[in-house]
Formats: C-alpha cells, structure tokens, sequence
C-alpha cells in the first residue's frame, strides 16, 4: 500500500528527536484522532540550519514527518513556508488518497513551527497553521 | 528477516493441504452442476450431501439444517434480514458485534425496524440480567456473537439463549471466531441459528454456512434457483463446499490438543508481554478467551506504525487502531469495554494458530518491547507523558534476549 | 461408453487449466486478507486489484464500477433489491428471466413493489415498444436479460436500454449467460448494470460480479466490512476473483474463433434434429442466438427420460421438463414462447463449449434419433397420435451412422 | 439420484408393449404433468398371466412401471390388488422423494387396469383407481 520512498522514510526516519533550544516548535494533531506531529526548528538568519520531529501517528504520518524535515532543511523560512502537502506527497511518490491528510499533516507542522518561530520573534505571522481536522481514514480495504 | 511469523488467525487462515486436496477434483474433472440429471452430477450432488452431513454432525445440527452461504457475512446477514423480513420486529444484538452485525443492524434501522445494540462490560461480556431487560413484546430476534473477533472474549451464550427461549424469540449468534476453535455443539448451546465462516478455520476465503433449527424460517438472502432447499440460490461452489467440511473434520478432531497448546502459548505471551512492556494492558476477558487471542493496549503508541514495525520484523499482527478499522474511529469493540480513543489506538492483536510456535512466541516476546521502545522514543505523546509524570523513562527488561 | 460429450455448458462449464493455475499460488502461499496492514497482505490486494481492471477492461467499465459477488444470483438480487430498497418503486421485468431474478421480484411483490412482467414473442424476444408501453411515473428499476439460458435468445439490449435512458430509469441486464460468450461493452450496451457469473465461462462455480455505472448506487445486499468499496462485505475469494478475470481474458481474446466454431456446430445440430426426428420444432431465435444454443421441443416423450437415455449413451444435457425444472409446471421460458406443457415437457437443450468438436456434434446426431424412436415407442402417447392420425411412423433417417 | 435397481430398469424396462386382446387396460396419469401409464393386463382364471405397460414420463415413472409389471406377473387378482406404491419402490430399492408419486401412479396403474378388467367382466369393482393427482416434483437440486 505505501510506496519505497514512504516505507523507506518509515523505516529510517530522518532527524527524529527533539531540539532542546528550538527557535519555533510546532504540534499538530490530535491524539484522540490518532496523529500528532511536532516539529522542531533551528534557524540562522533565516535559514533553517537543524530541524528534528517526534510524531505519534501511522506509518504515513511518520514518513511524512521525516520528509519534511528534509525538505525544510537548509531553506529559507519563506522556502519553507511554500512546501505544499502535496509536495511532500511527491516526494514520498505518493500517499494512499485515505493517507493524504498525514501530508497536510506535515504541512501544517511546518507553519506552526514558522508561527512560533515568528511570534517567538516578535513577529505577527501572516499565515496560520490550521492544524488538521481530518482524522485518519482508511475507507477501502 | 530471521523470523516469519503468521499470527493473524483471527483474520484468515492459510488452507490446509488436507483441505486443498479434498477440493482439487471439484476444481478439475468433477465440475457437474449438481442440479443436473446426468451421472456426471452425482459425484458433486453427493459431496455436497457428505458435506452437509459432516459439518451438522460436528455442531450437534441435522444436514438439513445447514445452509452453505459464500461467507461469514452473508451469513450474518441472511440471519437477520431473513427473520425481520419475515417477522417484522424489534432486534436485540450488541455493541461489540462484527460490523456484518452490526452494520446490517444500522441497515435494518434505516428501513425502520427498532434494534438495541446491548453495553458488555469492561472484559466485553454481556450480561444476560442486560438481555432479559431489553426484550420488548415486539421483540423478534436476539443476535450475540460468540466469540469476538477483537478481545478473543467467549460469552455466556448458554445462558443468553436460555433467556430467548424463555421468552420465545429467535435466538442467533455470529459464532465465525468459534466455530474450529472450542467445542460447538448447537443444542447445548441452544441456538436457533449460528454463523460460521469456513476461512477462520483452515478453508478458504468464500465459503461459510448458516445452522437453521429446523422450523425457524427465515426468508432467503439470495433468491433464484431451489439450491440450499430453496434458502439460498446460486449454483454451488462445491469446492468450497467441501473443503469447508474437510476443514472443520480437521479442527474438531485436533481441538482439544491444540488448544491446549494455544492456550500455552497465548498465556506465555500475554504474561511476557505485560511484564516486559509497562504502560499497557490487557482487553477482554482472562479466562473467558479464544484459545488463540492476545489483545493488548500499548499506550503513547499508535496501532498501525506498530503493526508496520512488526512487519519489518516478520511478525504479521492486527490492530484496532483507527488507522486500520476504516472508520474515523478505533474499533468499536475497544471503546465498548471502556478504553479512550487515545488508548484504543494503540492496541495490537496477535491470534495464534495451530501452526504457530514456541520459537513464534519467543521471538514476538523478543521483538515486540524493542518495537515499541523505539515508537515512543519518537512519540510526542511519549515524550508529553515523561515531562508531566504520567509516564516513567523505563529501560528494556532484562530478561528480553 | 464410446463416446463421452459434456453438452451443457449453460448450465455449468469446466475449470480452465489457465485459470486453475492462475488460481493456485492464492489457494496455497497468498493468504493474506487483502485488508491487513503487513506486506503479505499487498500479494492478495493487488491480486484483486489487477483483477478488478482487468474485468473492466473486458467490458468497457471502470475498475471501481465492478462488484465482484458469489455467484449470477446474488449479482441479480443485489441489482434488483439494492436498487429498489433504495428508491422505492415499480419494476419492469419479463417472463421469461432466469429465476435469480424471477424470484426476486415475487420476492419483492410480497414486500409490497409492484412488478410488471413483460410479455415476449414465440422467438422469446422482448419488443422495445412493450417495454415503453409498460413504464409508470414510479418505475425505479428495469430488468432485461441479455441472453436467456434456455432458448439462448439474445435480447436487443441497446433498444431496450435507450427506452430505460429515455426515461430516466435505472437499466440492469443479467447478462449471465453472455459475458465470456458473445461481445458486451456496458457502453455500447447502454446499461447501467450488468450481472456476470463465472462458471458460464472456465472460472469456478461461486464467483461473479456486478457492474454497476457510477453513480449509480444500489444499496449493499451483503453488510459488514468495507471490501468492495463497502459495497459487499465478506472477506474477499481472492483466488476464484483471479481465476474470474483469467477466464475472462481468456474467452474473450478467443470469442470470435470460438463462436464461429460454435455456430458451424451449433447449425449442423439444429439442421440434424430437424431433418432427423420428426415432430420436432426449435426454439427461441434462429439467428438472434447464443452461438453454443440449441433447445427443440420433441413430441411425444418426456425430457427426464431423454435426458437419462442420452446420458447412458455418455451425453450430457439438459431439459425444461418439469421433472428437472423442480416445480410442478415444465421451464417458464418455454410457456412464455407459447408451447403447450405436452410440448415444453419434451424440450432438450444442448449447450456446447469451445471444448467440443465436430465428433461430438455427429455423436449426438448420431445417438439422438435412436433415442427419441426407442422412448416414443415406449410412450402410450406417440401410440395415441399414431391411432388417432396425429402422428405417422416413421424410419430413422438412413442418414444417420 | 436414482438406485442401481432403478437404473436398471430403465435401462432395460421389463414388460415393454401392448397387449392387443388385453382382458384389461389401465391408463393413469396426465401429460400436461408429464407422466401417463398404460398398463395391459391377460388374465385367465384369475391370475395374471401375461402384462405389458407403455410409459410417457421420467426415468422414475418407467422404472416402477418396468417393476410393477414384474410384480403383478403370475399373481392373483386379488394378490396383485395389494400391490402398494410402497412395495413398488422398496423393490427398487427406494426413489427420491421428488419421485415417489410415480410409484403411486404404478400401484393406480395396476388398479386401473384391473377396474378394466372387472367392468369387461361384468363385474362392479370394489375398489377405485384415483389416477395420480401430483404431478412431477423436484424439490431439491
Ligand atoms: C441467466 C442466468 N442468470 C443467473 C444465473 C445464476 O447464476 P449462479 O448459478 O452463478 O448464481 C444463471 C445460471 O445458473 C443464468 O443462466
Ligand atoms: C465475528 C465475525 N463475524 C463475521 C465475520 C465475517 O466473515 P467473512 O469475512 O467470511 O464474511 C468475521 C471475520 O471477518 C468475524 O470475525
């Protein structure tokens, strides 16, 4: 059901773990809904220089996260705030349709991470995580 | 991978080479339709004849008693579609039903018939004090599975069909998790009618049965031609048909051994599991349990990155996280008993068959804690947990290899 | 016996050895329920997958609008109940349907649904205008077959649809006994649903499938789990879903050489048993014909016996007696066309395959006469006819070996 | 479905013909139900000396007309007047449920053709055939 690039991103997570003195950290999802994503950045003028997660979710919600650590690394927050669900979906060569809202999942870890990174700056973000309202769905066996 | 480990019975079962040979010459040269005049067809018309006659024999039932059906769910359904349609009335189940059950109840709401779905209690049992109380004048059928598919908990079917007989109603239990599995015999049991589905127990996926006392008639599911006396058309999967029979011939004959066996092993995993993983419980009932059945929830983790790590490890599990369930929610039986979302996203079920191990049971014992080690060392809710003191750091046991 | 030909292919046919094979590795080493998490499982899901595109394909639908079932029947009672359970209303059908549908719609008149049976020619064909004529304001639902079993009439199906879409009604053909035999496109056809079994067609007797057009959506007949998109519960037969798509394949890449093969055979046995046996007639459409169909009423003698004597001579065929219809009255189909009970009671129905040969075509020609002269002998009703002029005596054709 | 012995004689019917100067002849059954007997009976001092039947039916209704014939050969009248349906079948070794009204319509073939004998004879029979009122039946595939 998943693709190699998601099975390998499951099984090999990358940046798992925290970053004690984050400049934004971001948490999305509901435990009761069975996903949590929380995003950790590091960031230098601008650039994001170390990103780690932790997420409490399903395999696609986990490789989800993985992916998009890579993604955000080593962009500009502007960068950062561009990646769209759906380009971490193609990244991961795709997501079962039941498992699409684990990447919109990843893409709001992301924004919250950057609010906070902002309002920990002093800064009013002009954008906004929703976080997610979906909840995990397999409709078809 | 070092292992492969098969310890999702309760889903399917592989076909028994016993089972598979029996069927082969209904899948090659005996191909007559039963229903035909010619010589031909008396090799298939008769074993379906010995089918029929073997499978009542081992549930206590007369051959025509039992109708072939091509699942669990047809049969299931054909039981309660068929009385209601015919005796309109008000149908008592339960809440921890298979959703063959359960969703063909919420059908039967939508054409206008009144269902109570009944409470169990926190290791899944149904009170029948509950039953009795919930009977209406207008009540026409009581459906109470006999075992559960998910906790592995057996009810007291006895004494739930006692109180239908008492009170005259159609009493029919969904028994596909029983039937192959403990001793089945449908007059002690009382029933009038019993599901059971041929590929929990060694057949293959697509054939199941109906027992129907004689005298309790319900409408067909599947109307046509007069196959099944006339309950259910369709030509016969004879195959099937036959190795259904085969199937269970095998399980009743080994049961007491296996079982014993099953019984070991499922007791060792249980114990190995609580004492080596903290945080996590056990569901369903402790001694009133399918031979087979370990249902466990692990907290801080969710259900289906379990299983996928299981897998990587060789070990095909369940879970009745929502993740897996299909629905928005985690299993419907888990929350019956009481768990929170929270927790029943993190259960796992492991069902052992007769062809499982020690070595199966030592290596799952070996593997699972690491798994789940390394998911809450990733899980935020983990994490959440230590920080606020719901949850101590704790190291590996020990006594793991 | 010198001679042994399976002649009924309508009524059942062998297992393909593709098929089988294309079965095996799902009847031994792929297990897995298509609906669980672990990789083993991914074997059996894209199994169904391939299977469900490949039906499609073969019939002009889109993969999601296949259904695969148990068998022709439950095909039948899920488009006629799922449909008019939904929307509640008149259905229009004929006399002359197979009785998977038949006896559905009694089934439904005792619910209370109005059902209008339509009326067919002595060909057995169904005239678009009468059709027309017999739609209400609140006809939900039509059912036509494609090809009828008996008779092997083919149906103008596309005229008959366009009325349906005229109106904005819902179309279902049960087009049993056509898929796998004469060429179908769901679109070319017009219809909205379509019932296939799999035994009409080298794959095993308990497979099927129902097309039903997007958005069009009949009510599940099978509640439960969510396979088939929540539309048939029941864990899937993977294997018998595979074996279906493989005989598929396989009778549709050889469907025209088959079916001139068969036509040439089909031809020469109705000219035979005409020119040969006296008091004898055909039934059904000459030309507008299943190409393996041949059913002609004998005069004077009963089919069972025929059936018997042909059998012991190593034929394999069929009848519309009553004593092989399991009712009190001889085949429907055969009154609908307007023969007597004396006449429908005498009906033989050869149905041949793409496995038989020209031999078995001068075997029957061979065997047949000699038969009816030996029972009409025996019969004190050819001695009435001869008596009272209705009948002459006659000599077997020197034609025949 | 059908016993070796029914087989058997339908495969070879004893007793097959017409009697031409029969002392009586009974005809039971119906073709619109799609089984009729004929049966002859040659009766000399009271004992049947010679019968033959003709049967339009099933493989049921020819084998018990083949074995009433057999039966009433050589018997008296009122020997041949006990012959019951039951008997008829147990001699071939049981039919079908569906089939056992063919061996009623022997026993009222027999009856028949011996009411036919008593009216030649000038005789009021004490005893009636009914004819067979069931038609052919197969309840179960
Ligand atoms: C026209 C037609 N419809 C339906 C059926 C029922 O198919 P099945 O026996 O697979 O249920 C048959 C064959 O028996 C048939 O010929
Ligand atoms: C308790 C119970 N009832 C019904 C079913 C349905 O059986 P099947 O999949 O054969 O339709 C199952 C298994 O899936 C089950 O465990």
């Amino acid at each position: 059901m998943y693709s190699d690039k998601v099975k390998d991103h499951f099984e090999h997570p990358r940046n798992v773990g925290e970053i004690p003195d984050a400049d934004g950290v971001g948490l999305v999802g509901n435990q009761k809904c069975g996903d949590i994503m929380k995003m950790y950045l590091k960031i230098e003028n601008d650039v994001i220089v170390d990103v780690k997660f932790k997420t409490y979710g399903c395999g696609a919600a986990i490789a989800t996260s993985s992916m998009a650590t890579e993604m955000v690394k080593g962009k500009t927050v502007q960068e950062a705030l561009q990646i769209t669900n759906k380009a971490v979906m193609e990244a991961l060569d795709g997501l079962p349709p039941v498992k699409v809202h684990c990447s919109v999942l990843a893409e709001e870890a992301i924004k919250a991470a950057l609010e906070d990174y902002y309002k920990k700056q002093g800064k009013e973000p002009d954008f906004k995580a929703t976080g997610c309202s979906h909840c995990c769905r397999k409709d078809e066996a | 991978m070092d292992h492969f480990v098969y310890a999702d019975h309760a889903a399917t079962t592989r076909i028994r080479p016993e089972v598979l040979e029996a069927m082969m010459p209904f899948l090659t040269e005996h191909y007559g339709n039963p229903s035909s005049m010619y010589e031909m067809s008396d090799v298939t018309e008769m074993a379906i004849l010995d089918a029929r006659r073997t499978v009542a024999e081992l549930i206590g039932a007369k051959p025509n008693e039992i109708i072939f059906t091509s699942c669990g769910s047809e049969s299931d359904n054909m039981a309660l579609w068929g009385i209601l349609r015919k005796k309109k009335g008000h149908l008592i189940t339960t809440k921890i039903e298979h959703h063959a059950v359960l969703h063909t109840a919420e059908a039967l709401e939508k054409e206008g018939y009144a269902v109570t779905y009944l409470d169990v209690d926190k290791d899944g049992l149904v009170a029948p004090e509950a039953l009795e109380a919930a009977i209406r004048p207008d009540t026409t059928l009581i459906s109470i599975m006999t075992a559960n598919n998910e906790i592995g908990t057996v009810e007291p079917i006895r004494e739930l069909a006692a109180v239908a007989k008492k009170h005259k109603i159609t009493f029919h239990t969904d028994a596909v998790q029983a039937v192959g599995h403990i001793p089945i015999d449908v007059n002690e049991l009382g029933v009038d009618m019993l599901s059971a589905s041929g590929h929990k127990f060694g057949a293959p996926k697509g054939i199941g049965f109906l027992y129907v006392r004689g005298g309790v008639l319900p409408l067909p599911l599947i109307y046509g031609g007069g196959q099944e006396r006339g309950k259910r058309a369709g030509t016969e999967n004879i195959a099937f048909i036959v190795g259904l029979a085969k199937a269970l011939e095998l399980a009743v004959a080994e049961m007491e051994e296996t079982n014993r066996k099953l019984t070991r092993m499922r007791d060792r995993l249980i114990d190995g599991i609580l004492r080596d993983i903290p945080y996590c419980r056990l569901n369903g009932s402790r001694d009133k349990r399918l031979p087979g059945n370990v249902n466990v929830s692990i907290e801080f983790i969710e259900g289906e990155a379990l299983l996928l790590k299981l897998d990587m490890a060789g070990i095909c599990a369940s879970s009745g996280s929502a993740c897996t369930t299909g629905s928005l929610d985690p299993s419907h039986v888990l929350l019956a008993i009481g768990l929170t979302h929270e927790v029943a996203h993190g259960s796992l079920r492991i069902t052992l068959g007769g062809d499982n191990t020690d070595e199966d049971v030592d290596y799952i014992l070996e593997k699972l804690p690491g798994i789940v080690k390394y998911l809450r060392d990733m899980s935020p809710v983990w994490e959440d947990a230590l920080k606020n003191g719901q949850a101590k750091e704790y190291e590996l046991c020990t006594a793991i290899k």
